[in-house]
Order: C-alpha cells, then structure tokens, then sequence
C-alpha cells in the first residue's frame, strides 16, 4: 500500500503508523458530558467506503497527515497534514 | 557399451533442436541413480530424456504419478530437491534447472517410488471420499487424538522438511518503474518494447530463465523470420536500453495495493551453491505506476477416467519437450483433444519420429489440418473410457463414434483439453473473473486503472493476438504513465489463427470415481459430485469439502474443471457457479527470500549505547530491552552467579558511589514559548510552573485514563524544556506528543525533537556521587545550598565539554544524571570509573537498578503494565484540578473511583528465606486458591541486599488499609506459596531525606 | 582536575578498518564515516520560515529547502527535516551554533545534534543499486539526484540520506544507536558488488 | 443421517450415491421466532445452542454469502483458553470444555486437536507476565505450565536457541489448547442446529432492521422481510456495519489479519507455537500445511486482503523462529475482517433496541470462543439476560470503566 505523505510524497505504509478515525472531535474541556467522552474515546463509525483517518509518518517527516482512503478498496481518496486542518474545537480552550 | 557412454546416453533425446547444449553432458542423479542431461534443462526433461514418467506419488492415494506439464502449474512432479540443510521439498521438477550434480528424491512414498505400500489407500478408495474424515474416528472420543490423527498426519504431508538452518542467504531489493510487464511471451516482449520505446522505465519479469513464453516451443514465424529469432532482437533491443530492466527467473508472485508488486528472483537456484557473496533468490518489491500482465494462458487436462498416469501428459508439454528440449516423450502416442491446438503436438510428435496411434477428439470433425496429418488414426465423435498401465501407460481404451470400443497400445497420451488464460495476479487485488462463454474459459475481470492485461492472459489467443495486443497494452501503459506513445506497427505472424470450436474438457468421457480432476489432492469427479450432494454446492463449499484447488498447484490446472463439473451435477451455468478466489503467491514462495537479511541477529536492529564497548570490555553481561542492548550487570571476579554481582553493585551504590548508563531512557527536548502549555495539556501534573532550572517527576496519562509513560521533565531555559521517558515507551511519547501538537492544538508555536542519542547519560548514585562528580565538573557548585535535589544545569566537564547535570535519583541516594555529547560518553565513563574506584565505585546494571528503585518502591515496566491508574500507582496527587489534560475526564468513570481496584504496596516474605517472583498473585491466609479469593498480584521482584531478604511490589485490593498484614504468594506455576507481610511501596528512606541532602 | 580533555568515540570506531572487501575486488563502491560534524536541529518559529530561510541565507549565502533537499555552501548544509524542521550540518570550525543564534535570533528553536548521528558517505558506480536494497524509495536519477534529501527507513532503522553527487554519491545518517546495524547492512548490500572502505 | 464407521461403509458400497445434505437449502419464511444474522461460527452456535439447550426452533440464520464463508472459514484455528483478567478466563475456559465434547455433541469430526499452545518469552519482564496469567489461569481451574528454556529446547527443538536475535527464556505452555478443523466447526455446527429445524438461509444478506416503538419487528434482506420477534447480531468484522443499520455506533473498528499456508509437508510442529518478540505464531495442520499468521496489517479495511509489510514481518519472523523453515514455501496468503474492540474484549449483551442483541469485538481471537460464544449468546436472547460467563461482555463497560484491556494498550484496536 502506498500512502502520499504532503511533505515527503508517495510512501510505503510501513513507514506510517495507523491511529484511527479522523473524525471523533475531542470535547472542548474535560468537564463536558461524559457521554461526549465516551463517544470521544471509544466510539467509531468505522465506515466501509471513504473513511478519514489519521497516520503517523513515523519512518519519514514524523507528520501527522489527514488520509482519506476507501476501506472497501483501499483506493486513496486524499491526504492532507494534520496541522493544516481548521482546528478542533477543545484548541480554543485549550489557549 | 562402456558404463560411461551408458550414462550418458539419453534414450529419448533428439539428435538435433531444441534449446539445449548437446556439447556439456550434466550429470545428476534421481532416487539414488545417476543420470545425465544438458544445460537448458529441467530436471522434467532431463528424466524425461532418460525415459523417465514416473516421478511421485499422489497425497491422498499415492497413485503413480508422472511428469504432466512443463511449467510452474506441475501437480504431480515434485521432488525432494538437494540434500541435508538445503532439502527443499516438494519442488517442481518442471522447474528446477539441472545444474552438475543435482540430486532429486521422490517423496511421500514408502518405501520406494515403485512399490509404495500406502498405495492401499488406493484400494480403500470407496471408504475414503471427499469428506470421510469429518464424519468418522469420533469414537472411542480419546481415539482421535491418541490413534486416528497421529496417523492421518503421518500418511498426510509431501516432502520432507529440512531440520537445520538454511546456508543460503536472501536479500530483499527495490525497483520503482512506469511499466512493469509480467510475463515475456509474444505480448510481454511486445508490450515491454512498445513501453521502452516511448522512453518509460520498464521491467520486464519471466519467471523462466528464457525469454519467450510460447514461442519457445512453437515453429510459429514472425516477420517472416522463426519466432525466436524475433525474441533475441527485442531482447537485444530491451537489454541496449538503460531505462529497461529485465529480469528472468523471476516470477511476480502477487499484486498489492497501489501498484506494488512481490517478486522472487532465482538468482542462485541454477547453480549447485550460490557463489560468494551471491544469494540464492532475491525478493524483488516492485512499485509500478502501470502493471501489463501478459502471463499467457495453461492448458487444462481433459476429464477422463483413469486420466492419471505416468505418461499422460498435457499436449502443450509434449510440445515443449519436443521443440525446445529435443526429447519425445513417448514412442507410441495417442492425442486426446477437444481444442485445435492439440493438432500442433501431432505434427510436434511426428517430426519427433514418434507414432501417433490416434488421434481422438469428441468433436465431430476434423479441421483441415487433420488432412495432411499422416498416418495417424483421426477418431472423431470419439472418447477415451480408461487407460492401463501400472507405473507407465501402456494402452488407451477409445470409444469410437458408433460406440465401439477399442484398445490402442501406447506409451504417452497427449491431452489438449482448451486454455485457461493465467488471470490468477489479476484477482489479487479482489477482481473476480468473468466466464467467456466465446472461448469457453474465464477472463479477467474489471480491473483498476492502473492494471492491464494482453494476450493469452486476457483470453486473445493465437500469435497475432498476442502480438497487437502487447503492442497495444505497452503503449498505452507508457501513455497513461506520461510517455508520448510511439506508434508501433505490430510484428505479422505466420501461425495459423486459432479457431474456437473447443469443446468441455470436462464433458468428454463418462466421468466415474478414477476420473481425475485435481490430480495432486486425489480430487475426483465423483468427489466433486459428493460434495454437490451433501449439500457443499458453493462452489467455495466444494473446494473445502473436496479440497480441490488447495495443493501446491493451487488449481491451476483443476480449477475450470472442477467448478464446471460442480455446475453440472447442480444444473447451474458455470458463470452462476463462479471462481474460488486466486490469492498470492502465484506460485509457492520460500520462507527465507521474503525474510531476506531481516532474520536471525538481524530480525531486528540491535541498538548500542555510548558505553556499550567499555561495558563489552568489562564483561557485563547484556540483556535485550526493546532493541535496545544494555548492561544487566557487571560480574566481578571471584563472583559465584549474578546474584553476587548486583548484590555488590547495589551495596556500593548505597553505601559508596555506582554509575549507571541511563542512555536510553527517551529523551525529547520541547521548545518555543507554547512549550510549557503543551506538557500542561500532556502531562497530568503542572509542568508550567517550573522555575528555570528546576524539574520534577511527571504522569503521562492516555485518554483513557490509565497511565501512559512516567519520567522526568527539566525546565533547562524559558522555552526549553526537557523531558525524559521510559525506555520501553519513548517511540510511543514522542508520537503522542507529536499527535497532541499537530492534532491537537496545532496553532501552539512549539518544536519538539527527540535528543535521545545526542546524550551519553550516566546515572551516579550514591553518598559519594558528589564527591565523584566534583572532580569532573568544571568549576560548578555541587552542594545543595547551590543544586539541590531536582535541580538541572548546562555545565561543561573535563575542560569545556558541554554537559548537563540533573540531581535526580532513581535509586533513593544523593544522585546525580550527566549527559554529555554521546560520542564522549566511553571515555567519560571510563573516567568515572577510574576516578570513582578508590572512593568504592562500582558501576551497576540494570539489575542493580531494579533492586534498588524497588527498595524506594517507584514504579517502572511492571507497574506501569497499561492497566493501572494514577490512584492505583498510588500518584493521585499528581492528578491536577485546575488544567485539562489528557486522560482527565475519564477519571470520572465509575471503575477508576472504586475502593476495592488493588493498588500498589510492597511485599516482604515472613520468613526471611523465602523467595518472592513477580507474577504471584495474593491471597488471604487460609483463603482457597480459586480466582474469587484473589485480592491482586506482585509486578516486581528482587532480592534486596539492603534488608537481606526478598521484597516485592504489587497491587493489592485495599492494599493500604492493610499495611502490616499477612496475606499469602501463591505462585502454583512455579510451585511456590510464600507468607508475606504488606508494606507501604516504599522500603527504604521513606522520607526522602537521602536524596535531598 | 582530572585529564583536561576526554577523547570522542565513533560508534563505529573499530569496524571501519580500511581495505576491500567483498565481490570484485572491492571496486564497486567506497564506504567511509563523515566525522567531526556539528549537527543542529532547526526549528521554524511558528510563521516564521520565510524570515528564517532568508536570514540564513543572509549568513550562509544559501536558503533553506522548503521540500526533501539538501542546500549546502562549503561545508555548511541544510538538509530538509519535516516541515519547519532541518538539520543543520557544519565542520567543527563552521561555529554554526553560534552563527545561526545571531543571524535568526527569535526566529527559530535550536537544539544541538552533535554526536546524535552517524553519517556514512557512499559513493561509486554501484551505490544506487546496492542503495536500493536498504531504503523503500526511488533513488533513480531523474527522481533523486544530487541535493535530493529524504527521510526513510532502512531494515527497520529509520535514516535520513541525501546525495551530494553524481558519482553517485550518497550520505546515510542513523541515531547513533543503530550504527553497527546499519553498518552490517551496508556491508551486506555492497558485498555483491564489493566495497572498499576509506579511512 | 448420524455419521458412523458403519454409516460410512455402507454407503461406500453403493458409490456414495445415497447421502442426503448435511443441511437443508430451505426458502426463507416470512417470519420467525428468532433471526441470528450471520452465518459464521458464532451466529451458527447460537442457532445449535438456542434449539439444544432452550428449545427455540423457530430460527432462521440469515448469512450474506456462503456460510463460513467469513473468519470462521479463514482463521489459524488456534484454540486456548489461557487468559489472565477475570471476565475471560471462565468463559474461555467454558468453551475449552465444550470444545472437549463437541464432536460427539455435534456427531460431525471437528478434528479437536488437543496439541498444545506454547506461547514463548523473551524477558525477564515477559516471564512474570506470564507467570502472572498462568497463574490466574490455576486460579480458575485451568491448566498452565511456566517453562523454562531447556524445557521449551526438549519440548520444540527446531526453535533457534543459538543465533536468536530475542533469546528464548522459557515459555507458558497450555496443553490443553490447540487446533480445530475450521471449516468443519461451521459445517458441523449448521448441521447440529438444520437437523433441530433451525433454517440456514444463505446468500441472504440483511439491509435493514425494521424497529417499531423500540422493539425490533424483523429484517430486511437481500431476499425480502423477514418478521422476527429477537435478532442476534453476530456478523464479526461487519458488525459495526450492521449495528449501523439499526442506528448503533459500536467500540469497534474493521481491521484486516493475515494468514497463510505452506506446501504440506512431513510433520515437523507439533504444537502451537507463538513468538513472544514479535508478532507471530504458527502450528502444523493435518493436511501438513503450516498455518501461520501474525499481527494485524494495522489499518481500517473491509477488503479480505492485505499487503506485503506484514508478509515480511511475518516471514522474517518465522525463519528466524525456526531457521529450517527458510526453504519452505508459502502456498497461499488471504485476510479475514477483525472485528476490534476498544479493549481487546468482545462484547455478548443486549443492547438499547429491545430484542436485538449483539454478539460482537472478537479481535483475532474469536474462534477458540466460538462454541462458548454461541452457548452465552443463546442464553442471553433466550432469557434476555446475560449468563455469568458473560456478564463482563457488557456493551456499557466502556461507560463505566471495566473494561477488559488484557493487554493493557488503550483504546486503539490496532494494538489489542
Ligand atoms: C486470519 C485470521 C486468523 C485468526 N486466528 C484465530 C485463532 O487462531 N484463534 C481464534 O480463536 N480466533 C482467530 N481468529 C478470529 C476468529 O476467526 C473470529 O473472531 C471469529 O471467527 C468470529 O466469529 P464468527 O465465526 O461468527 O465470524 P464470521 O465467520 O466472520 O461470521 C460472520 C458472518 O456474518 C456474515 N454477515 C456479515 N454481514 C452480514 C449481513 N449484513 N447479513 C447477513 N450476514 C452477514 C458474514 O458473511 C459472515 O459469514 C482469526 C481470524 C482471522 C481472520
Ligand atoms: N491454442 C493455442 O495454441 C494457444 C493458446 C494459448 C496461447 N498460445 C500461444 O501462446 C502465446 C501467447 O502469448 P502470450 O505472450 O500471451 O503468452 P505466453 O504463454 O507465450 O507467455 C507468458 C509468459 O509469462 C510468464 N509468466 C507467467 N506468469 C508469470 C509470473 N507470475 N511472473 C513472471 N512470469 C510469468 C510465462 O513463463 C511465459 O513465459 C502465443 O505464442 C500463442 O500462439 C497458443
Ligand atoms: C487452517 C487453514 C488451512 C488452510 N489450508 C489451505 C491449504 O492447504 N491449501 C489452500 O489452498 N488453502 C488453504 N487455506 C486457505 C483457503 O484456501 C482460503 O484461502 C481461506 O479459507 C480464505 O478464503 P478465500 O481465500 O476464499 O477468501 C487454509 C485456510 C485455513 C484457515
Ligand atoms: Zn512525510
């Protein structure tokens, strides 16, 4: 499988390091409902088609990217770096 | 007749043709006995040469079986190949390049090829169809394992496996290319030079050591010249090029995603032993932004019964073994056909001087061809109803047109049964073939973009097919790669054009119990109708049911056949009944070439720290963490067994000075003026409020809640601060931190860098580290008044050499941690040490250091196991209330609030004798050992010098309100059961007033 | 006072004995250790790469390479690390630490490197070849040629490598740590073609 | 018809002709007192275990493709029962015993092949883990053996005690793990519950679940609505697909393992062996194949396949394990959908549809639950209420904290 890194361009993935969905925000502080968190945390969509999720070049730029990829077929769809993405919401109050 | 010129007679070699080296006679040997071939054989032909069919046995009947294909698709001839180390089992002797000297062994046999007595399973054939085993040796229940298995596994497997280390050595190497064309037949060498030509990188692979597919064992014209002249110049025309890559004995095994390709290179496997320096294969991984498979097509044998002996053969191989080895396979033949290509080994055989006793073929005309074939018979609307012949055909049964029997003495059946088009690597990535009813044969399926497929593997047979079709898939390959295409007008053949009137291979007998499908697994169309009826009517249930398809062949050869008579005897279409599903490897790839270099000392990197020669000089002794080598400890002279040794070390550390390589905790240095509001958002404790110069202990958690990492984090400038980890999980922080910043809060103006290797860090613990260290530092104030406990400074030693000191202490002492540029870190300890010794140094391991943070009860690897909470660590005060942070929230979960969740206490044994192990499990006194009774666990153990006894630390179910109680070690997997008192974590100098003075 | 100075180590030191070895004679490529180098990591201050890369190249004469490349002037180079992120390389006399620190005061996060890597300089006829055998990536010419920098991995070890020629030559650097193994696999690769290893 | 020796020759003398399907093929009814979806191991026991212990006959198995057709069709069929946190190792061990009985409780030949698992340790570290888990193991009744290297040497001796880059410093052995027949687990189990009239439909894929008031009412399918009054959920790598449909999200993500098979050869492995430095694990099959797997490619995937750094890391691992195996030669690779948790442990509960059930989070490790997995699953439709064994398999535990993490990894599936 190959993934396009933004910065370092087409790589095997046994350069990258798979974290997951893309997707959960993490609530904005840790007093918000628990129920929030728990949905934060644990649970996923895990959809079959395009999913986005988040890998790690660890073997390469060591950037967090952003990949859209087909579950069904493996096709990619995109990649864009984390760190260029509009924040999530918990960055604020995290500030 | 001389011995010698007996030898090396071969009785069934052509005096002239073919693809061989008549000049060199080889020498090799079969079962025990010597024979000869030449350079450009096989092993298949050179036994052939000799007149040898019978080759193995089959698995499940040990049939005799013999030489069937000529190819890669061989179900019946394998051998033991080479000997001792180098046995190879199960090799196809279809494959195998004779090479002086090669030594081949039939197998799964006993005791000899010729008489095998498991051949009685043959005649229990009745009781053992598709399936028995399922639904018998269930009684007596302890039957199966004790009688009935040991016995099937014996009878099942082939060959046998070597028992030692392989000698040969593997490598793994890289090619990236716009084309890579699979397969150099007429469409691969046609595709592959159309690619080259437009300026794309191409690699061509052929998994023969010969380029040209077919037309190596055809007398096809192309351009008016002989086929093969046509392939040596695209060859010479692809090797000129320096943007062309061709690699023969190199099969593609398997497509992935996104255009990478597996392939294995035989770089070796020709010769006797692999030269010095040379590999035996190389694992080739190919990323190719456009893939041509061009992997022609196999022929499929005709359904029949008794279609299975020594001397039957496919009618492409007689061909083969006729043009391009120079052997006739047989001196008397019969051609059994239902597709036109058979006509080709007729005229092959006749030319060879062979007789061809019939042809027969249940279609009811003979093309034109049949005209001018000679004397042989031509029995059209006829079938074959059986064969004879023990361990060689000696007859064909024919049933002619009116339904007339006869018996036709012959030593070789020729079977021409229709194509197959090897689609196997377009199926790798989930395209399911199609079936073309046109040329009664699946397809490929719809494919990505960036896959195409030409020639006979994509169902165009003939030449001309081939050829167009090449040129066609190469140019377009190269065009979709960015290359302006270059037209190219394809090469003309001479071969006569394929007609299409093939009829079922498998509906041209009367099928029966004997009538052979997949030939290896002993699969048969009874079987296949078994399975139909007991309900296995998918087809992926037959395949299982009957295993057909699943031996080393992987079908090539039965899959068609087998899934057409499934869709007989079901009444479905063989569209509806579908495909199994082709899976890598095409065919069955070492072990040892995927490796590669990456095994043995080398599975892994072995990691070194900056002192590991003077430690390897010292005789420590080294123990793996992670990748990571590191000193255990040190053992000293006189020392009985290691106990000894750390005893000593911890001693000195707490009653002189040791020195400890700490080299390899993580360490990452955090940066810029968000840094301190990034390790507040990481770590559970406030990192912020440090003062320049100043560190403290932190708790990572995850989001989960559970603890992550501990370590330590020194504030060495405003917006400099540096952190340390635990060895085990300094990849893992790094990540975490770099997630939390980028993914985070990616608008924080931080720099993280890990500084792990720019730091030989030395530990020195001990009442007289200071004492030590002064002699080192240049000119910097020790004592506490000016560098207390917890305090970091940049210093320089030795005379300006840039260094950090922190006065942390992992051990309880007054201790101290230097880092100084690695590659000084050998002679700084070599320093300290020769400083250090007449103050009563000893340096220590990771042993001693072990012992002696147990002694203060910090937690480390054991306690740390990913399962246990701050408050379980009993590091509740670290939790602070005032930030978010990672791993907060969670805190509110009912489990992490519980009272009864087992927390850490230590453990010391009643009797002071007694040895405690990690990994015991605590009980009452009294209490039964059954799992409602268990109140926790121990997660270190060690010897303590210190109090002279055992001691221990684990997690205890209330453990605190049960400090100075007796609970129970019960330790049965070690058949130990040892009365321990509860303790606070901490042992030794439970204020702390060492470290701090 | 102790011995004023303390002497440094390579980790390699001892494996590099000089000689050919291997197939050929020992022809195809020359292995040898780049000693004696500063390392810095150079880290853009959130916004400011531009401001940095133009200071630098104010003080260097050259800018820094926003993709996987190497800009060098003498025996000064930058070499691309991430983004915002480089590796700065001099000689011991380059007093790059201290040039930088004044040239781009506020501009970017310094931390020194110095020791944390070993470099191997590859270079002859085979290298690209028996440099495929290592790294995952493409090293053919019209892809990766003289300047091309990138970070890999190496039979597990993770590298950053740039090709300073077009001999080729080519230098590999790992964390310290992993020098032996990287050297053996080195070794290993260029066996086939045969090596000679400088002092 | 009971299979039998006598069964067996007698129709061995009239060609074979006479034996009837081992299940029916039947139409789908329009409705049905049950619906298990899914027609792997679990979803088939389920049905056997609701008809044979609950006497619940009106059940149809609703499967998309062929049955076993999923990861019942395409595991390393390693069974074991060696578990170290409570919540596990009873259950497990549960379905260890029913394994023990299962042929003769099905009459169809599942081939248990009590051979042993030894999982091999590398560490000091690795070895107290170990004695921690054998130890719980002991506690609950179950046997667990700590082996020291000598006795790993005597025990497996192709093992590389000499070049082991990851010296090997004993083992936990389990003798009572082992192999089961894959295949034959599925089939045997859908002719034990077909022959108490339980309906396995395959080829019948559910689309939707039709719920009224909170209750479910039925399905539908690929070949039409199917009324029901309880439906169990046990599709495996699909879950999260299908709980989707009745608008759950589930603490699962899809992953994909790999597995693979040599040339049959000779017996050369007697027992399960698990590599403790890395991933990787490997044991010898009746045909002769070594079948033999690894760690999970790492990413989300519904395609059954993978990719090649796996197949190296796999490869590296088994020669370096066993350095005699270098000249072997792989025969075929192929992928399962792992259906992985947030903690590594599955999940048999109700959920908060009345009368649907989930039956779900197996990771790589759900065949050896199988008979267990079935029998709970059936007591908790059958009674609404979870049985003992699996009262730890709550769908809340991640609500509330108690969740199963064996391997102490956090909520990434990817590491469990
Ligand atoms: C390579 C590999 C190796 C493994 N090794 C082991 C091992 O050694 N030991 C072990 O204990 N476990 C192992 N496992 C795990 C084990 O195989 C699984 O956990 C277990 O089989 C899952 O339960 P199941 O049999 O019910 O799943 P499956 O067999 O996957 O059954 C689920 C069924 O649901 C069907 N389905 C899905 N969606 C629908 C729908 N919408 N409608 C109808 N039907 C649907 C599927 O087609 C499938 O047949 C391994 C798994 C793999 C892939
Ligand atoms: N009925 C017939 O007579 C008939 C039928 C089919 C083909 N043919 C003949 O076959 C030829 C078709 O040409 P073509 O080029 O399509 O096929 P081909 O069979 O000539 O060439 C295919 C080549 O691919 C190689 N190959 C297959 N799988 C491979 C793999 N995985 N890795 C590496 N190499 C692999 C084979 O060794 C072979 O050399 C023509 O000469 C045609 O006349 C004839
Ligand atoms: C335990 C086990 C043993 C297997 N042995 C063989 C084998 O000997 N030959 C074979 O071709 N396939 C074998 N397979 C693989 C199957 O052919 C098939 O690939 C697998 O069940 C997945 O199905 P699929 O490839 O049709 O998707 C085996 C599978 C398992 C689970
Ligand atoms: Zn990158």
């Amino acid at each position: 499988m190959r993934l396009p890194c933004p910065h370092c361009g087409e790589r095997g993935n046994e350069e990258f390091v798979f974290l997951g969905s893309a997707d959960p925000v993490r609530p904005a502080d840790s007093e918000a409902p628990i129920e929030d968190w728990i949905d934060y945390v644990f649970l996923r969509d895990n959809p079959a088609g395009a999913n986005r999720e988040l890998w790690h070049h660890t073997y390469g730029c060591r950037s967090w990217i952003v990949v859209r990829r087909d579950t069904r077929t493996h096709e990619i769809l995109g990649a864009e770096p984390a760190r260029s993405l509009p924040p999530p919401a918990s960055t604020s109050a995290a500030k | 007749m001389t011995p010698q010129t007996q030898h090396t007679s071969q009785p069934f070699r052509l005096a002239s043709g073919g693809l061989i080296d008549r000049a060199t006679a080889m020498p090799f040997t079969f079962d025990g006995r010597e024979y000869y071939g030449h350079p450009g054989d096989t092993l298949a032909s050179a036994l052939l040469a000799n007149g040898i069919h019978l080759t193995g046995r089959s698995f499940k009947y040990h049939r005799p079986r013999g030489i069937l294909y000529a190819g890669p698709e061989e179900p019946n001839a394998l051998v033991e190949l080479r000997t001792g180390a180098r046995r190879e089992p199960n090799t196809r002797a279809t494959v195998a390049e004779l090479y002086p000297g090669l030594t081949a062994c039939s197998q799964n046999r006993w005791p000899s090829l010729a008489f095998d007595v498991m051949a009685v399973n043959g005649l229990a054939a009745p009781i053992f169809p598709a399936g028995f085993y399922y639904k018998t040796f269930m009684w007596p229940a302890a039957f199966w394992e004790k009688v009935y298995e040991p016995l099937i596994r014996r009878a099942a497997g082939l060959g046998r496996a070597a028992r030692e280390p392989d000698p040969d050595s593997y490598e793994r190497s890289h090619l990236f290319c716009d084309v890579l064309v699979i397969g150099s037949g007429a469409a691969g060498l046609a595709a592959a030079r159309a690619a080259a030509r437009s300026g794309a990188r191409v690699v061509l692979c052929e998994q023969d050591f010969r380029l040209g597919g077919h037309l190596l064992s055809s007398r096809d014209e192309i351009d008016g010249k002989p086929a093969l002249g046509w392939v040596a110049e695209v060859e010479g025309e692809l090797a000129a090029q320096s943007k062309v890559r061709v690699l023969r004995r190199t099969t593609v095994f398997g497509l992935f995603d996104h255009g990478v390709c597996g392939a294995v290179e035989r770089v070796s496997d020709h010769l006797d032993e692999a030269p010095p320096f040379t590999v035996r294969q190389r694992y080739w991984k190919i990323v190719a932004r456009h893939i041509v498979v061009a992997t022609g097509a196999i022929e499929r044998p005709i359904v029949f019964p008794q279609n299975d002996r020594p001397g039957i053969m496919m009618a492409s191989a007689v061909r083969s073994y006729v043009e391009r080895f120079a052997i006739v396979p047989g001196r008397r033949a019969v051609v059994f056909m239902v597709d036109d290509s058979g006509w080709s080994t007729v005229e092959a055989l006749q030319r060879a001087g062979a007789s061809v006793a019939a042809v027969v073929d249940p279609r009811e005309e003979a093309p034109e061809r049949a005209r001018s074939i000679g004397d042989a018979k031509v029995l059209c609307g006829a079938t074959v109803t059986g064969t004879r012949g023990r361990l060689r055909l000696s007859g064909v049964t024919i049933k002619d047109r009116q339904g007339r029997e006869q018996y036709i003495e012959a030593d070789l059946l020729a079977m021409a049964g229709g194509w197959d088009p090897a689609l196997h690597l377009t199926s790798h990535l989930g395209s399911k073939p199609k079936w073309d009813e046109s040329i009664a044969a699946f397809v490929p399926g719809s494919l990505p973009s960036h896959i195409d497929v030409a020639g006979a593997a994509a169902g165009r047979f003939g030449l001309d097919a081939a050829l167009k079709d090449g040129v066609r898939a190469g140019s377009e390959a190269a065009h979709h790669a960015g290359f302006a295409s270059v037209s190219l007008a394809p090469p003309a053949a001479s071969a006569l054009p394929m007609h299409t009137r093939c009829a079922p291979s498998w509906r041209a007998a009367k099928l029966d119990a004997k009538s052979f499908v997949d030939f290896q697994n002993d699969v048969t169309a009874a079987d296949i109708a078994l399975a139909a009826r007991e309900g296995y009517r998918s087809v992926e249930h037959a395949k299982r049911y009957t295993t057909l398809g699943m031996a080393t062949d992987q079908g090539k050869s039965s899959g068609v056949n087998g899934l057409a008579i499934l869709a007989d005897v079901t009444g479905r279409t063989i569209a509806e009944t579908g495909t199994t599903t082709f899976r890598p490897p095409y065919t069955a790839v070492a072990f040892g070439a995927i490796a590669g270099r990456e095994t043995g000392k080398a599975l892994r990197p072995t990691r070194l720290t900056p002192t590991h020669q003077w430690a390897a000089e010292r005789n420590a002794v080294f123990v793996e963490v992670g990748q990571w080598l590191r000193a255990q400890w040190y053992p000293g002279p006189g020392e009985a067994d290691w106990r000894e040794s750390v005893n000593r070390e911890v001693r000195a550390v707490r009653s002189t000075v040791g020195v400890c390589d700490v080299s390899t905790l993580g360490k990452i240095e955090v940066m810029g003026p968000d840094a301190g509001r990034l390790l507040d958002f990481v770590y559970a404790n406030t990192v912020s409020t440090l003062k320049v110069g100043r560190m403290r202990y932190g708790l990572m958690l995850r989001e989960d809640g559970h603890v992550m990492d501990d370590g330590t984090v020194a504030r060495i400038g405003e917006d400099r601060y540096f952190l340390t980890t635990s060895t085990a999980h300094a990849e893992q922080v790094l990540r975490h931190l770099e997630f939390c910043h980028q993914v985070l809060m990616p608008s924080l103006d931080v720099a993280i860098v890990p500084v792990t290797e720019r730091w030989a860090q030395l530990a020195v613990a001990g009442p007289r580290s200071r004492e030590l260290l002064a002699k080192v530092v240049d000119g910097f104030d020790l004592s506490t008044a000016q560098f207390p406990h917890l305090s970091v400074a940049e210093i320089t030693i030795c005379n300006g050499i840039p260094a950090r000191i922190y006065r942390v202490s992992f051990s309880g002492e007054l201790g101290y941690e230097v880092g100084v540029p690695a590659d000084y870190g050998d002679a700084f300890i070599r320093l300290l040490v020769r400083e250090g010794e007449p103050l009563g140094l000893e340096p220590y391991g990771t042993e001693a250091m072990t012992v002696l943070r147990v002694e203060k009860g910090f937690p480390a690897t054991g306690e740390l196991n990913g399962q246990t909470t701050a408050r379980d660590l009993g590091l509740e005060r670290l939790l602070s209330t005032k930030k978010d942070y990672i791993g907060r929230a969670l805190q509110r979960l009912p489990a992490f609030n519980e009272p009864d969740r087992p927390v850490l206490v230590s453990f010391a044994p009643v009797n002071a004798s007694d040895i405690l192990r990690a990994g015991s499990h605590i009980l009452d006194l009294g209490a039964a050992a059954r799992i409602e009774n268990d109140l926790g666990y121990m997660t270190s153990a060690v010897y303590s010098p210190t109090f002279g006894h055992h001691i221990g630390l684990g997690f205890l179910k209330r453990g605190r309100d049960r400090i100075g109680e007796r609970v129970r070690a019960y330790d049965p997997v070690r058949n130990c059961d040892v009365v321990v008192e509860v303790g606070p974590p901490c042992r030794y100098d439970s204020d702390g007033g060492l470290a701090r003075a | 006072m102790p011995e004023p100075m303390l002497e440094s180590r390579s980790a390699l030191a001892g494996l590099l004995a000089p000689g050919h070895y291997g197939a050929n004679g020992g022809t195809g490529v020359s292995l040898s250790e780049c000693r004696g180098r500063t390392l810095l990591s150079i880290a853009a201050r959130a916004g400011q790469t531009a401001a940095l890369s133009a200071a630098i190249e104010g003080a260097f004469g050259v800018p820094l390479p926003m993709q996987p490349a190497r800009t060098a002037a003498g025996s000064v180079a930058f070499i691309w690390s991430g983004p915002g992120l480089w590796l700065g390389i001099g000689s011991s006399t380059d007093d790059l630490a201290r040039r930088l620190a004044t040239c781009a005061p506020g501009l970017a996060s310094i931390a020194d490197l110095t020791g944390s890597r070993t470099t191997i300089r590859i270079n002859g006829p085979s290298a690209r070849e028996g440099m495929m055998k290592l790294v995952p990536i493409d090293l053919d010419e019209t892809v990766f040629s003289t300047g091309s920098a990138a970070l890999t991995v190496a039979s597990h070890i993770p590298v950053q490598l740039w090709q300073t020629d077009d001999t080729p030559t080519y230098e590999i650097a790992c964390r310290r740590s992993y020098s032996v193994s990287l050297w053996q696999s080195l070794t290993e690769a260029f066996a086939e073609y045969g090596y000679s290893v400088a002092p | 018809m009971r299979y039998s020796l006598a069964v067996l020759l007698k129709n061995a003398l009239s060609g074979h002709a006479h034996w009837s399907p081992a299940w029916r093929d039947p139409e789908p009814k329009a409705a049905y007192d049950t619906i298990i979806v899914g027609g792997g191991g679990h979803g088939l026991a389920t049905a056997y275990y609701l008809a044979k212990e609950h006497g619940i006959t009106d059940v149809a198995v609703l499967e998309k493709s062929y049955i076993g057709s999923g990861n019942v069709g395409r595991n390393t069929t390693i069974i074991r029962s060696n578990y170290l946190l409570p919540g596990n190792t009873a259950f497990y061990e549960w379905s260890l015993k029913l394994w023990e009985g299962l042929e003769q409780d099905l009459n169809f030949n599942a081939m248990v092949s009590q051979r042993g698992v030894l999982n091999l340790c590398h560490s000091d570290g690795q070895r107290d883990a170990f004695a921690r888990r054998g130890n719980a193991m002991r506690l609950n009744g179950v046997d667990a053996e700590l082996l020291n290297g000598e006795q790993v040497r005597e025990l497996v001796p192709l093992l590389d005690f000499e070049n082991a880059r990851f010296p090997i410093k004993g083992g936990l052995l389990q003798r009572r793990g082992g192999t089961v027949r894959h295949d034959a687990v599925a089939w045997g189990f859908a002719r034990g519950a077909d022959q108490r009239g339980v309906d396995i439909i395959q080829n019948c894929e559910v689309t939707g679940f039709r719920i009224e008031n909170g209750r479910v009412a039925g399905v539908d399918t690929t070949r039409g609505h199917i009324r029901a009054k309880r439906i169990g959920v046990a599709v495996a790598g699909n879950s999260s697909r299908v709980a989707a449909m009745a608008g759950l999200r589930l603490p699962i993500e899809s992953h994909v393992l790999q597995a693979f098979v040599s040339e049959a050869i000779k017996p050369l492995i007697d027992m399960v062996v698990t590599f403790g430095a890395g991933h990787f694990y490997i044991s010898q099959s009746d045909k002769g194949g070594l079948v033999f797997g690894g760690d999970i490619d790492g990413y989300n995937s519904y395609a059954q396949r993978g990719n090649l750094p796996i197949v190296e890391d796999v490869l590296s691992c088994a020669v370096a394990l066993f350095p005699s195996l270098s000249r072997l030669r792989y025969l075929r690779q192929w992928g399962g959908i792992m259906d992985m948790s947030m903690d590594g442990s599955p999940i048999i509960d109700r959920t908060p549809i009345e009368g649907l059930f989930l039956n779900a989070g197996w990771c790589y490790g759900g065949f050896k639950a199988t008979p267990a997995s079935g029998w709970c699953f059936a007591h908790t439709i059958a009674t609404g209420t979870s049985h003992p064994l699996n009262s730890a398999y709550r769908l809340d535990r991640f609500a509330t904290g108690h969740i199963i993490d064996e391997g102490g990894k956090g909520a990434v599936p990817n590491l469990h």
